[in-house]
């Protein structure tokens, strides 16, 4: 009877509750949260998520047992004008189902990470009163992100798309008024949206073509209409695919838009976690993967998505090596992992795009939070070591300021240790399979792009290797590193079932058994599997044991004494201050966008607007001003000049009487 | 021939009606410039007097005779306030009168 | 051609009598000179009406404007004792454009009257006279209504000359007045 | 349709017997005052849902007409013609709702002679909502230029530092304008032997200079009152200027008339005009979304960073209007509304803040939302449905306004609408930098620190509108229910045109 029930393909109408139930949290929490005190107002946030998750899960039950064609189910008409129809339809199938389960499944355990977490954070930043937004905010993030992943329509998929880049805002920007100058954090805030919107104009173009080309906005339909013909068609899909590709850059930090996404770390631990390592960058890659049908359509669009993908999984690796902020090292090491996924599914290794993108959900969140749980471990320490001075400058985030934490925070290493080597792509750990798929079909597709995947792998586990040893292994550095502290259950336990998914996520997908395989060719046509290859899974598995190994060859052999050179930049000298630097790139963007657009604005504000046509229409004024006392000086108030007037008048009447 | 043309009649009004407009134009001395403006009228005077015996009627004359009237009351009324003007300030210059402006 | 007959010569040498005498009065320096030359004008402006049928026209001119007017101003002058006009200063803009435009009308009216169209219309010396009868019945009759306004605007100009001429007594009384306030 | 007793009449007659009603009132008792202004205009807001009742929304026509004869000019019949259609209901319910709130906004604001005030703001009324009701070009024209008297006096009375200045600027640029209108609007009915705008419609017979040059004078007068660039200069020196509820009818309704003068005249007058007039008045429009939105993000003063987003914004209402087909008209109309709501909220939040600190200068604040939660969130809320936040009302408007340029055959250039979406990324440039120097950061000065947080007449005042953005972001389907027959129609008569021009 249940069994029946919840195969039932009436089961599926459920999907909209995936929103609703994030939506019922957040009001709840935005009512009276405030009066329910800290652990009931996380957790009703918690269950709020833990809802959506048990929906997800009901809705892959029945889908299981129902395996046609997508289901639709409308909610609401939304917009109906002449040709463009765009309603609140949600769209169930293997694809958005899955997204779903991640969202929600990473979403609830770092909410349930959370409730312990910002205790001790909005007390650290001494405003307790903040903990309930907190909430409010990763529920509406939730919300948002269900939006994306169950839309129907590219414009639904928008407004997933732009609401999870306002809750990454509101996020980033949670302690906005702390950071560097105060305003630090209200700044990379800012960045991180605009940067986004940058990206959000190109889904907006590519969404006026798509609509332009298919006359309409639904995935049915679009994926319905067929591949346009003739010179003009084929332009308009491939400016599509590119228009996309940006909107992508901007969501999942890719290049050229990858640059706000370092900065967001400036948002509490659990939010660099879910919003931008496991979910919210992730949506370009599934972006990628819905859209799969209209990159079919050309072969430069995917080729494009597939290179920038490739460059920025190798660009974003080499920087991750000279970065010293524990935080900033992941967020790098993030980016790169979205270009392994974004090259994937620009090969049409949707599967291994998707696969990974789950994987990383797992391990890339395991090692956020593991390093949120240092961070605190070691804030702990901080306090109790430093009663009398208490504002001395020093930053926990710094691994020159850690060591030695593997003796103190036993949970939190062992965690960290599994996260990194999965990163790392030791067999048999999550991201070994993952990543080696990627790299599988990257030899298919181009050897360029084969040898820069894999030297972004060797680079990925050398620093992670390198950041281990740095935070865990060596002498504590610092008095705060030495007192750090063990975190309460309510963090690690979440950390304990994500490190056993990262040991185990693997699973999804084995070679020859390929159950993500099947469960996403329903949605995903036309994609096949790359033939495992013993081969490529050994040069892939010696890359991570190098990486590994050469890292251990600089940062484990000596420990890490306080105020040293990083020992690679002895070797690597300026090519080392380059990786640290992050190629300058901020300083580019900078001097070539940011400051050209300030100086034309100013030019626009000053100069030209108060000026010049300010100046014209208040000049037209003045105009009329000095030609009325022009005529004012006429008016002399002596009879006799209106008489000489009248006489000039007289005559020249009569003049033209005569020679008329 | 014992006519003369109406055109010297009209010449003639022109330039006494020209010389009267120049006197009132030019002139600073209110008395002065009611001269020419009786001038003026004159001129005026002259050419319907002219066209009355060129068309053999006589309802010229009539105007010419209440241009006359209204002449003489403007006078009167002018003169009067010339007077007054010259016993409030000592002096009829029209220059000085420019109190119209500003 | 232009055939000099007694009447044109008796027409030319009045006319440039009263052009003469205008110019007179226009540069005259001294007020009594200018009304004692506009009285000449007069006259001379009579003869014409006289020459050219309009005896009553005529009359009525040496009486009324030669008269009274002219006494009239002459009275004026004699009592305000502004006989003789302040030296000008210099020639300005405003002589000379009056000058200028002066010359522009007379040579307008010269190009039209004697060059360009030459006036079918002429005048008989002496001819169609007009006589006091024929002037009475008009205005007892046809223009009996403007007539009698006419004199209305007389009693309206006595009036207001008287008004104004006594108005500064009251008003120097009135300022008295407030001065004791 | 007629009804016995008609709800526009009621309409049109409220405010000015409420103005009456305040002109027996004693200035002395000014609560009384305010609570008579506030009764007048909810009462006048009241009716105008009664005339929705009563309102078809599957008509294209004119309903609820009202004619009657006024006087005639040159033997040319002018009426009292009042009506409303799909075009002007929406602008009618916004004013009534904007007028409301004003008033309740100005409650503490306005000290001063708020006898005279309150007058005015309902005298004002009354010619905004003959504006949009008019049905006559001379009555139009009448009510038109009778909004500016107590604008003027708004501006000039209640003002701010230069007020006079800004006041006459006002005044002068809309006068420049409509007096070209004036003309134009004679020369037709003269030359049509009729004043009435329906019988009016796609007038044939007209020189193609002479049609260029009328259709020019109407495009001038709304043009300065929309404005579009370059004849924006005005605006900010009113916003600026003006008190709080000034600018919030400012920007709210007086903006609008000059975009629905081109929705009632530009266009259906002169429809093969309009088209081709459509490229260079798109191209003026996203060189205004572009230019406000760039000199925005230059402006010190917040008031004045809102005023120029008015530029930007209502460039987006003129490239609905131009791109001529039913997804941009319709998207126009309803960003007017958008507008209306948006930055009008945006302009009474900045009234909250100065009636707080006396200053609107960024450099004045920082960290407010640290100090008045409350009203950061609110705010948020605002700033973010300004910057065209899907979920929110902004996005709805410039989404079809956008679709529906990229898919116009009268602008036919692409390159012009990718252009106006550069301006959606600027949108977040200037709103969110103007965010985070007021609100974010930490609280740079002393005397903010002390700030009380809104109260809940300021919630209240604020409270509706912000339904309304959501609502309309989240379910805008009934506006362009509203709108869309009426919208249909005016396309139906461009369409031989656009035909043509295929």
């Amino acid at each position: 009877m249940l069994i029946e029930t919840i195969t039932s393909v009436r089961i599926l109408q459920l999907v909209s509750w995936v929103v609703f139930f994030p939506l019922i949290g957040l009001l709840i929490n935005l009512v009276i949260g405030r009066k329910l005190g800290e652990r009931l107002s996380g957790g009703i946030a918690s269950l709020a998520s833990g809802l959506a998750f048990v929906t997800a899960f009901l809705l892959l039950v029945s889908l299981n047992s129902n395996p046609e064609a997508p289901h639709v189910y409308r909610l609401a008409e939304w917009i109906n004008i002449g040709s463009l129809v765009v309603n609140w339809d949600f769209r169930v199938d293997t694809l958005s189902v899955t997204m779903m389960l991640v969202v929600s499944g990473v979403g609830t355990l770092i909410h349930v990470y959370a409730i312990g977490y910002m205790h001790a954070d909005v007390r650290l930043n001494k405003d307790p009163e903040r903990y309930t937004r907190f909430f409010i905010y990763m529920n509406l993030f939730i919300m948002m992100m269900m939006i994306l992943v169950s839309a129907e329509s590219y414009l639904m998929t928008f407004i997933g798309w732009e609401g999870v880049g306002l809750c990454s805002y509101l996020l980033i920007g949670f302690w906005f008024e702390k950071g560097k100058d105060g305003v630090g954090n209200a700044i990379a805030a800012k960045k991180a949206f605009i940067t986004n919107r940058v990206g959000d104009f190109g889904f907006l173009v590519a969404m006026f073509m798509i609509f332009l080309q298919f006359g309409s906005l639904d995935f049915t339909r679009v994926f319905a209409a067929g591949t346009p013909t003739g010179e003009l068609g084929k332009w308009v899909v491939i400016g599509i695919s590119l228009f996309l590709l940006l909107a992508v850059t901007g969501k999942s930090a890719q290049l050229p838009l990858f640059v706000w996404l370092p900065d967001a770390m400036a948002g509490p631990t659990p939010v660099s976690a879910l919003i931008h390592a496991a979910t919210m960058v992730t949506a370009g890659v599934y972006l990628v993967a819905r859209s799969a049908p209209i990159f079919a359509m050309s072969a430069f669009g995917p080729d494009a998505v597939a290179w920038v993908g490739t460059i920025t999984a190798l660009f974003a690796a080499t920087i991750a090596i000279g970065q010293y902020d524990i935080k900033k090292v992941l967020a790098y090491s993030t980016i790169s992992q979205l270009g392994f996924m974004v090259a994937a599914v620009g090969m049409g290794a949707y599967v291994a795009g998707m696969f990974h993108l789950i994987t990383h959900a797992f391990f890339k969140a395991l090692l956020f939070l593991s390093a949120g749980s240092v961070i605190q471990g070691v804030e702990y320490g901080h306090h109790h070591a430093q009663h009398v001075d208490h504002h001395v400058e020093f930053d926990p985030q710094d691994m020159r300021n850690l060591g030695g934490l593997s003796r103190r925070m036993k949970v939190t290493f062992w965690v960290y240790l599994v996260g990194a080597l999965a990163l790392a792509g030791v067999a048999p750990l999550a991201g070994f399979f993952s990543k080696d798929e990627i790299v599988t079909f990257a030899l298919g597709k181009h050897p360029v792009m084969f040898g820069m995947l894999l030297l972004a792998a060797f680079f990925t586990a050398f620093y992670m290797t390198r950041q281990v040893w740095m935070v865990f292994f060596g002498n504590a550095r610092t008095e705060a590193a030495e007192g750090a502290k063990e975190n309460p259950p309510v963090m690690t336990v979440p950390l304990i079932v994500l490190a056993v998914l990262s040991i185990v996520g693997g699973a999804l997908n084995l070679p020859h058994v390929e159950t993500l395989q099947h469960w996403l060719e329903r949605t995903i046509h036309g994609v096949h599997p790359a033939e495992f290859s013993f081969v490529v899974a050994g040069v892939s598995l010696a890359v991570a044991f190098g990486g590994i190994l050469s890292g251990w060859f600089f940062y484990g052999r000596k420990h890490w004494e306080l105020g040293q050179v990083d020992p690679l930049k002895k070797l690597l000298g300026p090519v080392f201050t380059v990786f640290e630097r992050k190629w300058w790139v901020d300083e580019i963007y900078n001097v070539f966008v940011l400051q050209p657009y300030k100086d034309a604005s100013a030019i626009l504000a000053e100069p030209i607007d108060q000026k010049l046509i300010d100046g014209t229409a208040n000049g037209l004024g003045k105009l009329t001003g000095l030609v009325s006392r022009g005529l004012g000086l006429l008016q002399t108030g002596f009879v006799r000049t209106y008489a000489l007037m009248i006489f000039i008048g007289v005559a020249a009447i009569l003049g033209y009487l005569i020679t008329r | 021939m014992n006519t003369i043309p109406m055109s010297y009649f009209l010449v003639l009004s022109a330039i006494m009606f020209s010389l009267g407009a120049i006197g009132v134009i030019t002139r600073r001395n209110p008395l002065v410039i009611f001269m020419s403006l009786e001038l003026m009228f004159n001129a005026a005077n002259l050419t319907f007097v002219a066209f009355s015996n060129a068309f053999g009627n006589a309802n010229g004359q009539i105007f010419v005779f209440f241009v006359m009237v209204v002449a003489a009351a403007e006078v009167a009324v002018g003169l009067a306030l010339i007077v007054a003007i010259f016993r409030a300030r000592g002096s009829i210059d029209i220059d000085l009168m420019s109190s119209m402006k500003n | 051609m232009l055939q000099l007959t007694p009447q044109l010569i008796i027409f030319f040498s009045v006319a440039a009598l009263a052009i003469a005498s205008a110019l007179g009065m226009l540069f005259s320096r001294n007020t009594v000179y200018a009304a004692l030359l506009l009285v000449l004008n007069f006259t001379t402006v009579a003869l014409i009406y006289f020459m050219i049928g309009a005896p009553f026209i005529g009359l009525a001119q040496i009486t009324i404007y030669a008269g009274a007017i002219m006494v009239l101003f002459l009275f004026v002058i004699m009592l305000l004792g502004t006989e003789v006009i302040a030296k000008h200063g210099p020639v300005g803009f405003q002589h000379i454009a009056a000058a200028f435009i002066g010359l522009v009308v007379i040579a307008e009216a010269i190009f039209v009257f004697l060059i360009k169209g030459q006036s079918a219309l002429s005048i008989i010396p002496g001819g169609n006279v007009v006589d006091v009868m024929e002037i009475g019945d008009l205005l007892y009759n046809q223009y009996l209504l403007p007539f009698e306004i006419t004199s209305f605007i007389l009693l309206v100009a006595v009036i207001g000359a008287i008004l104004l001429t006594k108005q500064e007594r009251v008003k120097s009384r009135i300022g008295k007045d407030e001065a004791k306030k | 349709m007629t009804t016995a007793i008609n709800p526009l009449v009621i309409l049109l007659l409220i405010p000015l017997v409420g103005g009456l009603i305040l002109w027996l009132i004693p200035a002395s008792r000014k609560n009384m005052l305010r609570w008579v202004a506030l009764v007048t205009s909810l009462t006048a807001f009241g009716t105008s849902l009664w005339m929705l009742a009563q309102f078809d929304a599957d008509s294209a026509d004119l309903q609820m007409v009202v004619k009657l004869p006024w006087m005639n000019f040159v033997k040319v019949a002018v009426n009292f013609e009042i009506g409303v259609d799909g075009l002007s209901i929406l602008m009618v319910l916004l004013t009534t709702v904007l007028t409301s709130i004003s008033i309740l906004s100005s409650w503490t604001a306005v000290q001063e002679k708020v006898k005279g005030f309150m007058a005015f703001f309902l005298l004002l009324e009354v010619g905004m909502l003959g504006v949009f009701l008019a049905q006559d070009m001379i009555l139009f024209y009448v009510f038109w230029e009778f909004t500016l008297i107590p604008m003027y006096f708004l501006i000039g009375i209640w003002g701010g530092e230069r007020k006079i200045y800004a006041a006459v600027k006002f005044f002068l640029f809309t006068m420049a304008g409509s007096v070209l209108m004036l003309a134009a609007i004679l020369w037709l009915g003269v030359f049509k032997g009729t004043f009435s705008v329906p019988e009016l419609t796609n007038i044939f017979g007209l020189l193609p200079g002479t049609a260029w040059l009328l259709f020019l004078a109407f495009a001038l007068a709304f043009a300065i009152k929309v404005p579009m660039f370059p004849l924006h200069t005005w605006l900010p020196d009113a916003h600026v200027e003006a008190p709080t509820a000034g600018s919030v009818i400012l920007a709210g309704v007086l903006l609008k008339m000059g975009a629905y003068g081109f929705l009632r005249f530009n266009l259906p007058l002169f429809p093969e005009i309009a088209i081709k007039a459509a490229p260079w008045f798109a191209f003026l429009a996203v060189v205004g979304i572009i230019y406000g939105a760039a000199t925005a993000f230059m402006q010190k003063d917040v008031k004045k960073l809102v005023a120029y987003s008015s530029v930007s914004h209502l460039g987006f209402v003129m490239l609905g209007i131009f791109a001529l087909n039913p997804l941009g008209l319709q998207g126009a109309i309803l960003q007017m509304v958008n507008h209306g709501l948006s930055t009008g909220a945006l302009f009474l939040i900045v009234g909250m803040i100065y009636e707080r600190r006396h200053t609107r200068l960024m450099s004045d604040f920082g960290g407010l939302w640290k100090v008045m939660p409350v009203f950061g969130t609110l705010s948020l809320v605002i700033v973010l449905s300004s910057v065209g936040l899907p979920g929110l009302n902004g996005f709805v408007g410039e989404f079809t306004i956008l679709t529906g340029a990229y898919t116009s055959v009268a602008i036919n250039y692409t390159l012009t609408a990718i252009l106006a979406t550069v301006g959606v990324i600027l949108a977040a440039v200037y709103l969110l930098h103007m965010f985070q120097h007021v609100y974010l950061g930490t609280v740079t000065h002393d005397e903010n620190k002390s700030l009380k947080d809104v109260n809940w007449r300021e919630i209240i005042t604020l409270a509706p509108l912000l339904a309304l953005i959501l609502w309309i972001g989240v379910y805008p389907k009934p506006f362009f229910a509203l709108m869309a027959p009426a919208v249909n129609n005016l396309v139906a008569l461009m369409q031989p045109y656009l035909m043509a021009v295929k």
